[in-house]
């Protein structure tokens, strides 16, 4: 089975570029289409961690560095 | 009425210039200006003529040299830290008596400083625009109008006097839109340029556009002549006048303050204090006369700039320093507030008439 | 669980003001990753430009000077002659190092200054919205080429690469791209490089990164990253251009 | 007696404060009033907020600047909270309710709530709140008629865009009659 | 006297500079300043400082402000239309408040000009070295040991205050020829500079050098402060005068012109006039209060300069416009002769003291 | 008999200012023949430099302006943007060009401004009194470089041609020298070619001329000569770097 | 027999830079040892008209544009 | 009463009269007195003329200018017809009678004539005419003996040409014992 991983996103920075989204092979991100943040973004949300396998794909493709990946050791 | 258009400041006096037959325009892009050379991009290319961007300041105000020195009508467009690197090519078109027009949409300094509003370059236009003994004819419009009009004056009297004129204005002036009426452009004056640089075709000697003078008599007589000719330029120096007749408090500003000071002087008038507005149109030729007229009657001055107070030198020695002067400033982008011109006013109107000779 | 992926070290936590999806972020990122791996934060002294980037002072956690418009070369060899010791890049964009500032760049490079130049050449002038910029390419639309830029009048785009290679000066010279994730990559490995270069004393280096304004290109981010990959790779092929220590 | 009337208009980047602004122009230009249009500029509206000036006279303009509108429009919440201090007392304040929950806290003035946002969205016109918010300046103001204001939308449109005209016309006619 | 060395007043500064620490000069060629360059070449390779030509003068002042915004004392030297090319870089450096010491040694102008001596950037040092509202400390040597002891102070006053400060000399200082005392340079204050950019160790938090304030508030404030510290430094406004105290015609020169002038009050009095002479060291800031105190006893003034007329404004606002000046100048790289000043002596004597308020 | 050897007429009676020997009259005459060959000194518009050609309007036979330092491309692109029908060429030193001009250079070049560039490269900075010029050799002894130039802290000298063959602009770029008979006679070739790209619009072109400064290299003429031919030709290969009309 | 030639120096513009001396061919050129003119040089001279073969290469280095060449029209 | 002496030395550029005046000064300098030294300066000279201003004084020296020399040597014949009429009267006129045909004109001056480039060459000292003329000036005027005028030379010729000094010395005796 695959190892756990965890993506979080600092909602509050992210300007909902997508290119998380774009960038994710999993396509398992989406920007929340109900939430707006404090700068009136759509932030991006990981709709299926489970198929996550933290390749950082979108923390590599981010601008806003809004992006935190954590994997489980061994 | 019918006629207006409705137009940003940049706008109009691109506009304008292309109305007064300039058909070379070269700029390099800066805040709060940039409108100036997005509608000659636009517009140059239907109508025949040359919008270049230049790889810098220094590159434009130089293709303007060689535009000027081919006899063109041509303009540069610039903000304040772009017109400073300009000094050098400014003082070259002074002392080669090179027909141009130069506008800097002003805004905060010193250094990168900010985009907002601010008439800090006063100096540098009207004193030291670059090195050495000259100066440029400068203009300073105080509506969308008037950057429409006096741009297609400044062609008009740097052709009749052969030499650089700018309009000075500010980032307000440039970002606002107002009503223009544009048919005055359609009635242009041309110059015959024979000493302009075309090919002597075999016709004639060879002209030459030259500043440099190994003898230093020839070049101190050179610029003898050309400071006499100033004396001739200073005849077009105009002020407009609000409310003069009887004001014992004069306020003296420029472009955007003018305006601004306008309105503090309408509250104070019904406020019972006679006070008047003198708006120097022409910052050099500076209207030293029509300034030493009102001290006759006033009481005392304010000066209002968005600088640290550099006009207010030309106000002290218009009027001999015969008359307090206040102050009313402010500075790195920061607008005058009418209140605090109001206030500026109260105050004068309690001073004496006499010249506080401390006050320096 | 252990973190895989962070925000490096000599990264502040100012929210940066780019707009969003512009690829500047991306370039911080890559340059604060570099300065952590290396570990010459303390040591480091960056040179803001002017131009979109101008305020990289709130984001690098290192000393920066900000530079008058495409001064940042001369700024830079000021900097480096007082410390050598200290690591000096300048962080610079087209309109910055290639219009007006292509003087200071050429000769800091002839000089075989010892600094490192991140240059984000995103074809366009982005912070004061959009005009034609020496790298914008021919046909581009802009604000001051609004039938598209048209090489009869406004000549024909720098690319810089190729010109500083000829310099004797210049050390290394790469161009790479943020289009993808992995030109992501290739683009930190060619800034690590300029880096350890510089702490080598081998001369002057310079990344130029092809990045993206979807502003003023009127373009989704993602949209944006495509135009790139499409328009400005196959005229600005990626690859090292200089790759050998100036000899004195 | 001369009336001069100053507005403000507020909101973010993308909302297009700055043409309904200059819609607004227009239509003064147009009933032969004097008028001024003044923006906030610059980089920093980058993600920012951006607002717009603009003064409409029966008398030649001094300052171009609104310290403090009789008119304001608040398109977001930052806007309301910077600017609602400043409006003059008797004056007017126009928020976009389904952008902004707070209420107007002042009480020596009028306030008015249109969702222009949501209408917008509803009546397929997206992006076109703006328009909404200037046929409800124009009601609640009677500065202009409804024909003046189309026509001065479409003075203001670029040509190669005036296939929106219609959007825009109709989304103004919501304001107006909301 | 047994210590004076021959030396040029180029040589003098770049010695000067040497002794002051200055391990960091970056220039580039223009007559009549070479020789600095020549100096430095020659001395920094052997006592590990650099000297180097830069591209350009803009290359040189951005230079400069690297250099000093490491906090290392460092210089910049040119002429005229070289200055001019540095203005954009000067309001940089007094924007981000960074000590450094520019050199102008003036030639005659605008433009090219001629590259004989030359007061003809007063203005520019004084008024407006660049766009936006700074100053630089501006000091006048007249003579080579002048040029050697100004330019110790400059190094000094400009680390204390943080600011640039500038040496404004002529051609001709910079050519001439005369002993010097260099002892002087051997006693020289240093300053701590924990704001300088020499990375941030992991000790302290970052240094930032910078002048962009998008907020025209915080923009604004600066300007206010950095203008209250002018205020501090109006203090160390100084003069030489000679024959003062009983004068009533009172020559106001500074470089050169103040030592032809000192020939020609020494005429003057030898033919009974009673005429003295103010020297001003500092021109920014200007020693107003004691060209004030002075116009309390004298009948006229007579200002000397080599431009059209420059500091001849800075006299008439200091003197509030109470006393008639005359001007006597040269310009384009003519020099005034003592008969010259002589006569404007003798002119000014004849004068009654009242201010022609048509003078202007 | 008849006049076969004959001062062109383009030139003009005025004995120049030019220290013994200096080739920049050699390189005077060249333009003058080539401007009576093609017959277009009525059309033409000549840049005096800053440099010691600074007052070579009292010698050509043709209008000129004076240019500020380094501009000299600049305000021939002013010229030529107003005039087409104008012939243009400046006429730069090595300072003018490769140092303070280096921007105004290569942008002209870039943009394929339709201008003649004739560049006299005596590797040294002749009207100021020999200071180092971009072009001065490494280990070359000048004012500003006494003990040699020192590639470490000034760096390596520019090599022009090389540098703008890069551009797109460029339609001709040579370096030739006026060290021999042959090579003056290569030289004037080389002028001529680039006077005539010009007349059929074919772009930026530009002659590179290496030339001697005997008074600031204090050297005899003729020795000088010599030294041009030994140090200068093996640094600053001649020939041709561009040929090539610009398509736009 | 060869042509006619004649080689002239404008010896008052000459500035005795001898660069004609060292291309001429034929050795014939000197700077007058006597002469000097009114800028203090020692104008070039030819020397041996007869060896002159007009070949111009005096011409083609002199900077000073003073040589003038004559020869002979069969 | 304190003693000004204006000297001016004027010639073509490569005959060494910045030089000399450099000598001058030092002497000057070492005997105690003030001393101004001043060129005339840039491209121009080349080809051209030359000339340079020495005021030795027992004060402070004011402008350093030389209008009117009392002392002017003329090493060239244009430097003589450019100068001549600003000699003051009374004062000294050297020439270089080897390179300059024309006589003094003025009757109001002391006029000296030395062939100084033939004696140079004569002496097998080839371009050190302002040596002699150096030698000459000090013993028409008194100002300096013949050991000060050693010692300030040695002082002026830069260590690598050291090995000239002596040819100097003995060009300054020429011309002072002429
Ligand atoms: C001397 C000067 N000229 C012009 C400007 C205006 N200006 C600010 S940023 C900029 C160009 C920015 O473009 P680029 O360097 O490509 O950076 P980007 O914003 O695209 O990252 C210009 C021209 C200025 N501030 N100073
Ligand atoms: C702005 C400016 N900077 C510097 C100078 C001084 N200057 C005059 S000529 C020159 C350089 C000349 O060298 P080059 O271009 O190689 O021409 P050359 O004399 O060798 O033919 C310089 C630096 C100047 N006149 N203007
Ligand atoms: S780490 Fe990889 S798989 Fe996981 S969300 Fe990011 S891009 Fe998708
Ligand atoms: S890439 Fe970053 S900023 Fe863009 S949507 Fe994803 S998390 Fe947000
Ligand atoms: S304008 Fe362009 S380059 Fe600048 S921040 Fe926005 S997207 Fe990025
Ligand atoms: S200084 Fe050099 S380049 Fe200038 S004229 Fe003399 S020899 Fe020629
Ligand atoms: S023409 Fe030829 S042979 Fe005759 S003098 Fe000249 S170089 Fe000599
Ligand atoms: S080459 Fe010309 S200038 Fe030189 S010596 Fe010969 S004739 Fe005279
Ligand atoms: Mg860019
Ligand atoms: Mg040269």
């Amino acid at each position: 089975m695959a190892k756990k991983t965890r993506v979080t996103f600092a909602a509050d920075i992210c300007k909902g570029c997508a290119l998380c989204v774009d960038a994710c092979p999993k396509k398992i991100i989406r920007l929340a289409p109900e939430t707006l943040n404090s700068k009136g973004y759509h932030p991006a949300e990981i709709i299926d961690q489970q198929a996550c396998t933290a390749c950082g794909f979108c923390f590599l493709m981010c601008p806003d560095v809004c992006i935190t990946i954590e994997k489980e050791v061994n | 009425m019918a006629d207006k258009v409705l137009m940003k400041g940049n706008e109009a006096i691109a506009e304008a210039a292309i109305m007064a037959g300039c058909r070379h325009f070269f700029g390099y892009p800066i805040t709060p200006q940039t409108e100036i050379s997005a509608y000659m991009a636009k517009r140059m290319p239907k109508i025949g003529g040359t919008f270049l961007q230049a790889e810098s300041e220094l590159a434009a105000i130089n293709m303007v040299y060689g535009a000027a020195a081919a006899g063109a009508r041509t303009m540069t467009s610039s903000s304040s830290p772009g017109i400073a690197l300009k000094s050098e090519g400014l003082s070259f078109l002074a002392a080669c008596d090179l027909p141009s027009v130069i506008v800097n949409i002003q805004r905060g300094g010193p250094g990168l400083g900010g985009i907002r509003p601010s008439q800090s370059d006063y100096f540098h236009a009207t004193r030291s625009t670059g090195h050495g003994d000259f100066h440029m004819i400068v203009l300073a419009p105080n509506t969308v109008q008037e950057m429409f009009d006096l741009t297609l004056e400044a062609f008009d009297l740097a052709d009749k006097y052969r030499m650089p004129a700018m309009i000075l204005g500010d980032g307000m002036l440039g970002q606002v839109m107002e009503p223009v009426d544009i048919s005055r452009g359609n009635n242009i004056k041309t110059y015959v340029k024979d000493w302009a640089l075309t090919g002597t075709k075999g016709l004639r000697k060879r002209n030459v556009v030259n500043s440099l003078y190994l003898s230093a008599e020839e070049l101190e007589l050179l610029n003898f002549q050309r400071f006499d000719k100033y004396k001739e330029v200073e005849k077009i120096a105009r002020t407009e006048d609000y409310l003069l007749e009887d004001a014992e408090v004069v306020v003296v500003a420029y472009g955007i303050c003018a305006r601004i000071a306008k309105n503090a002087i309408d509250t104070a008038r019904k406020n019972g204090i006679k006070a008047g507005l003198i708006r120097p149109v022409t910052l050099w030729p500076y209207p030293k006369h029509q300034l030493k007229a009102a001290a006759e009657k006033a009481k005392a001055f304010v000066v209002v700039e968005m600088s640290m107070g550099q006009m207010i030198e030309d106000v002290e020695l218009s009027i001999r320093c015969s008359r307090p002067v206040l102050l009313c400033n402010r500075t790195g982008g920061m607008v005058p507030t009418r209140e605090a011109v109001l206030e500026s006013i109260e105050k004068a109107a309690l001073l004496k008439g006499e010249q506080n000779a401390d006050s320096i | 669980m252990q973190i895989v992926f962070e925000k490096p070290k000599a990264l502040s936590d100012t929210p940066t003001h780019y707009c969003p999806g512009c690829t500047h972020g991306i370039i911080h990122r890559l340059v604060a990753e570099v300065l952590d791996e290396l570990d010459i934060t303390g040591e480091t002294i960056g040179i803001a430009p002017v131009g979109c980037a101008v305020i990289h002072f709130n984001y690098f956690e290192c000393d920066v000077a900000q530079a008058a418009h495409g001064r940042a070369p001369a700024v830079a060899t000021g900097l480096k002659r007082v410390n050598p010791d200290n690591i000096v890049f300048s962080y610079q964009g087209d309109g910055d190092l290639a219009a007006i500032g292509t003087n200071e760049t050429i000769h800091a490079a002839a000089r075989g200054e010892n600094i490192t130049v991140i240059f984000v050449n995103n074809a366009i002038y982005g912070m004061t919205g959009g005009q034609m910029a020496p790298t914008t390419l021919p046909g581009q639309i802009t604000q001051t080429s609004p039938y598209g830029r048209d090489t009869k009048t406004a000549g024909f785009p720098l690319r810089m690469c190729e010109l500083l290679a000829t310099l004797d000066g210049t050390a290394y010279a790469e161009r790479v791209a943020v289009d993808s994730v992995k030109n992501v990559l290739k683009a930190k490995k060619a800034i690590k490089k300029a880096f350890q270069y510089q702490i080598d004393g081998k001369g002057f280096s310079i990344v130029e990164i092809l990045s993206s304004c979807p502003t003023n290109w009127g373009l989704e981010p993602v949209k944006a990253l495509e135009w790139l990959r499409q328009n400005m790779i196959p005229y600005y092929p990626l690859g090292v251009f200089k790759d050998k220590e100036v000899s004195r | 007696m001369s009336q001069t009337v100053e507005i403000m208009i507020a909101g973010f980047g993308g909302q297009g404060v700055l043409f309904a602004g200059k819609i607004l122009a227009y239509a003064a230009l147009m009933a032969g009033k004097e008028v001024s249009w003044l923006p906030s500029y610059g980089p920093e509206m980058r993600g920012g907020t951006a607002n717009i000036s603009v003064i409409i006279s029966d008398t030649p303009i001094g300052s171009p600047i609104v310290d403090n509108p009789g008119v304001f429009v608040a398109m977001n919440q930052p806007s309301l909270e910077k600017f609602e201090e400043e409006v003059q007392p008797g004056g007017l304040i126009i928020l976009d309710s389904s952008l902004i929950q707070l209420k107007v806290k002042r009480h020596d003035l009028q306030a008015c709530y249109i969702p222009a946002t949501k209408l917008a969205e509803d009546n397929n016109l997206k992006g076109l709140a703006n328009m909404i918010i200037l046929g409800r300046i124009a009601r609640e103001t009677g500065l202009f008629d409804l024909d003046t204001l189309y026509l001065a939308a479409s003075k203001s449109i670029p040509e190669r865009k005036k296939d929106l005209l219609a959007f825009n016309k109709k989304a103004i006619e919501i304001g107006y009659n909301y």
